[in-house]
């Protein structure tokens, strides 16, 4: 059961390379941002899946302070940096 | 060799000295401010990484509660120098701080 | 492993299905709306079920609750984040894509 | 198992470099905001990793949030002079200059004489030298330290938690954090300092559901930092952790415009700033009144104690946090903006 669930951490890993990739390809900044929010709930994925593999509970509040602050980013790029990328 | 404290202290180096060198090479004041901030990042990374005992094992934790004040002041650190960046670019419509006027002279 | 475990791994496998397929989406999909859909849909239903397959190995209700109460804040966050910039991505001129 | 955790580490490091050359290097500035945000994250889950979850709860809670806010804020203003969002303090600047100008703050592309050529390859070798040696110093160290743990936990029982972190933040080292919460403090002073100087206020057009989020989420931001605060006795939390989240949830209260701030804030912003300072200190002068130290706690009373300072330090650190992503005294922005003004929706919807 570890193996599965480290083995998926670890694909989940690869995945936000995968979203990295969109970060850097943009064409637009909502590209970018978008891709970031991914990350967001991939991180509290494997915050959850390494929480259950290395055996710490605590790890669970990371998570819930993850997903509280997920939204935040979003909010302020709506907000405040809005821009299209002209010059990348 | 392998071992997690090991390889996370090297990685802090790497990312001390990528910090280190672009603070150093970009005129830009968002850019340095990113390098200061990722330098930052590795000295907090050396301390926790000697600081890791091992899996399962209590790590020392007077590192930590030094990386975690660290923490907390730098990102107030960073607020308070991206508040100068922006009264710089603000007062004198350049993100980057005037060196000599050969370079940037017809900006003013 | 008991039948608990196979369950449960089955649950994260189907997890991981689905955010390889947002991810697939975010990658591959012409546009900002179709890439936001794929991302806000996939990857929500894939934490989902990851969170219903690590709930079968706590033996503590509370934190359950605690995963499901994670899982909500995120389903909220997401959906919220995805219309803002959707919403602006078209104020912007952002034209939506047409085959 | 152990090959697994190891594959692990290096996907997550040789991502976290390549997030933090690429956030660095990137032509745009936005993309480097972005990506830095994701190497924010990728932090955290090192930091779990190294089985620190006290640190990976501050940097989940700044890392994430407020970093981010703080650089787009800061990049917003920077190019608002380009959209016009803010008030240009120099009416006369020429189509050239502005030109000029963008390349400079947008692209930032180095001139590229010889001369540049040459301090930059100097510069390149002695970051390679630097990290050489810096290699070199960490192969050579012992394989463990011997630390300050055992220390640490010996004294555990009489610093009045569990957790070693607080209490070597809140007991053991009580300098360390009372001066934190002045440097704190500090910052926030020193951003007051410029509030005149500049003008800058986006507009930002009402948004129902924005703010229907704002308001679910606002509540269960500050209930998690109380109870951040409250477990961080025995388990990974604690003050600064939780005085982060107040500290976003005040920026994401700043960012929705539920109400226009205004001047009548700024006592409740100054005295909830030093609040935290304050407490500290009072109760660090009574306890040696009492006949402690200065900063001693006696074992019985440690307990409360440390809990009322937290919670200080919690609230102050929330509010500073939050005035420095406002940048500015609130209302004292100078003279109004020529945009359009939008607030009159937000106006009639205050809450309470």
């Amino acid at each position: 059961m570890q193996i599965i669930i480290l083995t998926a951490a670890t694909l989940l890993m690869l995945t936000i390379i995968a979203g990295l990739i969109r970060v850097i390809r943009g064409p637009t900044s909502a590209d970018r941002m978008m891709a970031a929010q991914l990350f967001g709930t991939t991180g509290v994925a494997i915050l959850l899946l390494l929480s259950q593999a290395l055996d710490t509970q605590n790890l669970q509040n990371v998570a819930l302070v993850f997903a509280l602050l997920a939204a935040i980013m979003g909010v302020a790029f709506v907000r405040r940096g809005w821009l299209m990328d002209r010059f990348s | 060799m392998l071992q997690p404290s090991t390889l996370y202290s090297l990685t802090a180096v790497v990312l001390f000295c990528m910090g280190c060198y672009s603070l150093l090479t970009y005129s830009h004041l968002l850019r340095k401010i990113l390098g200061v901030n990722v330098m930052g990042v590795g000295v907090f990374m050396l301390l926790i990484a000697r600081a890791y005992a091992g899996e399962g094992q209590q790590s020392d934790p007077v590192p930590q509660a030094l990386v975690l004040t660290g923490i907390v002041v730098a990102v107030c650190a960073t607020a308070l120098a991206l508040n100068l960046a922006v009264q710089i670019e603000a007062t004198t419509h350049k993100a980057d701080l005037a060196e000599d006027e050969e370079n940037n002279g017809n900006a003013n | 492993m008991g039948l608990i475990d196979y369950i449960s791994a089955f649950f994260i496998i189907a997890g991981l299905v689905f955010f390889t397929g947002g991810t697939v989406g975010l990658l591959r999909f012409p546009d900002v709306f179709t890439r936001l859909h794929a991302l806000t849909k996939a990857d929500n239903l894939g934490l989902g079920l990851i969170i219903i397959g690590l709930a079968f190995h706590s033996n503590n209700p509370a934190q359950v609750l605690k995963l499901l109460f994670i899982w909500l804040l995120v389903l909220v966050a997401s959906s919220t984040v995805c219309y803002l910039i959707a919403n602006n991505a078209l104020q912007h001129g952002i034209k939506p894509w047409k085959k | 198992m152990e090959f697994l955790k190891t594959l692990f580490d290096l996907i997550l490091i040789s991502t976290m470099v390549w997030v933090a050359w690429q956030a660095l290097t990137a032509r745009a500035l936005f993309k480097s905001i972005v990506l830095f945000i994701a190497f924010g994250l990728l932090i955290s889950l090192a930091w779990v990793r190294l089985n620190a979850p006290d640190i990976a709860l501050a940097e989940a809670a700044i890392g994430s949030g407020l970093t981010g806010a703080l650089l787009l804020s800061a990049l917003g203003r920077m190019r608002g002079m380009e959209r016009g969002w803010v008030k240009q303090t120099r009416k006369d600047r020429s189509m050239k200059n502005t030109s000029v100008w963008l390349q400079k703050t947008i692209v930032s592309t180095p001139p590229s004489t010889f001369l540049r050529g040459l301090e930059r390859l100097s510069l390149r070798i002695l970051t390679l030298v630097l990290a050489i040696i810096l290699f070199w110093a960490i192969l050579s160290l012992p394989e463990t330290s011997p630390g300050l743990t055992e220390k640490a936990i010996e004294a555990l029982p009489n610093s009045g938690v569990k957790n070693p972190v607080t209490a070597i933040l809140l007991n053991i080292r009580g300098y360390d954090t009372l001066l934190e919460v002045a440097i704190l403090l500090l910052a926030a002073v020193g951003v007051w300092a410029f509030s005149r100087s500049t003008i800058r206020k986006f507009s930002n057009p009402h948004n129902d559901i924005l703010l229907a989020f704002v308001c679910l989420i606002l509540p269960i931001m500050i209930i998690v930092s109380g109870y951040l605060v409250w477990i961080g006795a025995d388990h990974p939390g604690g003050a600064f952790q939780a005085g982060a989240i107040l500290g976003s949830a005040g920026v994401l209260w700043l960012l929705s415009e539920i109400r226009r701030t205004d001047q009548s804030l700024i006592w409740l912003q100054r005295i909830g700033a030093s609040f935290g300072l304050a407490i500290f200190l009072l109760i660090a002068l009574v306890m040696m009144a009492i006949g402690s130290n200065f900063l001693e706690y006696p074992p019985k009373l440690a307990k409360q104690l440390i809990l009322i300072i937290e919670i200080a330090a919690t609230i102050s650190i929330g509010i500073i946090l939050a005035s420095l992503f406002l940048g500015a005294h609130p209302g004292s922005e100078g003279d109004p903006l020529p945009v359009e003004e939008t607030y009159e929706d937000a106006d009639n919807q205050e809450p309470q």
